[in-house]
């Protein structure tokens, strides 16, 4: 399935974009979303390792399943304050 | 004691903060002490010299973020009022990026609890700031990028 | 670091005190962090309820008194301004008492002197107050007033 | 020697005055003056023990001798902020 990801900050400088589509089959984790996310646009590894995983505003964990119709978002560490 | 929609205000903005209000929306005749924590754009940092900050948001996430915590300070101290509001988009130097209200029966209670509002915010809550230096570079600053990311804990956890 | 005479206000006042102004005094672009403590006149104490206050200072001493805080505080901290402001004389519920404004770099040193500061000026800077409660009664607050007097210790000795 | 006192809050309350005379001999100490100041002023009894005395806006001790033109304050504990 496709899933559309939010990106954000130095994410977003990265790929050019605000939002990306990355291919993960039914039932992938977010373990293997990472995997996908790293292979389909290479542009964000300098900083994938440090990439937040987030499920429908909520952090992920890396077994989590990514459901089929929430809001995916992926973002480097955060700065604000 | 949960804190009610009226006791609250939370909220992200593009225009320059009105600290003034935040202050006079969580003074009360119940609470003796209110505290107003503003973080402002510094201009030198490990000496080298900002000229403005960008600061990038998501905004639900970050929504849902700001009324946990919240709620996790109204558990933690008897909080009567809160205001947190982060400022997005282009900021010069010494404007207020972030501004916490809050206010409490005793002195030491919004001490530590306008603290913890601030200390949690910088960890959990998805904003990012982008440097625009004198020498007219630009840096997205992102604590700890080179090291595998790892949740903020919460309170559920 | 000597805080110089234009970088602090201290001031007994018997007129409401304007913290906006102590915000906007204090906030610079030498500073990442501000801070406004308002200690503010509360309805209940122990279930006794407040009609109002009066404060009572011995002005040249207090205001020596609170340059001496000041003083310290830049010793201890990396403070870039401070403003510190008494109110005397009859105080409606909810209105501010004392307010203390102070910018530093970072956000821990000014919640750290901040609290330094309102805490020292309640034991250290002669001014009382009397409480005009509800019942019609009214009394002067004077904390350990039954033991014998012992100097509030200072940075001297 | 004659001292002209400060009173405030309690102190001013208990004798109806903001300034009230005190008789010493010259060279009196502050424990001196206190003695002096409770047999001359008995409505200061209750709050004799807790009074502060300021020499010229600053704390003093027991020992410590009263200066002939110095301004000399007596107060309770102090409860602003």
């Amino acid at each position: 399935m496709k899933i559309t990801v939010k990106l954000f900050a130095r994410a977003s400088q990265l790929t050019g974009a605000s939002e990306i589509d990355v291919e993960v089959d039914a039932g992938a984790s977010v373990a293997d979303f990472r995997e996908a996310l790293e292979a389909q646009h290479p542009e964000l590894k300098p900083i994938a390792g440090s990439l937040f995983v987030a499920i429908d505003s909520e952090y992920s964990s890396d077994e989590q399943v990514i459901p089929e119709f929430a809001q995916i978002a992926c973002f480097p560490p955060v700065s604000g304050g | 004691m949960p804190l009610s929609p009226e006791d609250r205000f939370v909220e992200l903005t593009d225009q320059p903060i009105d600290a003034d209000r935040l202050t006079q929306f969580v003074t009360t005749p119940l609470s003796g002490a209110v505290i107003l924590f503003l973080g402002t754009v510094r201009e030198l940092t490990h000496g080298k010299r900002t000229i403005s900050l960008d600061y990038d948001a998501y905004p639900e996430m970050a929504l849902k973020k700001m009324n946990e915590l919240v709620d996790e300070t109204a558990e933690k101290w008897p909080v009567q009022k809160v205001a947190i509001v982060h400022r997005t988009g282009k900021l010069e130097l010494a404007e207020a990026s972030v501004a916490i209200a809050l206010s409490c029966p005793h002195r030491g209670d919004v001490f530590d609890a306008g603290r913890f509002l601030i200390d949690e915010l910088k960890i959990r809550v998805p904003i990012w700031k982008k440097e625009n230096w004198s020498d007219g570079t630009t840096e997205w600053v992102h604590p700890g990028a080179d090291a595998p990311s790892t949740n903020p804990r919460t309170e559920a956890e």
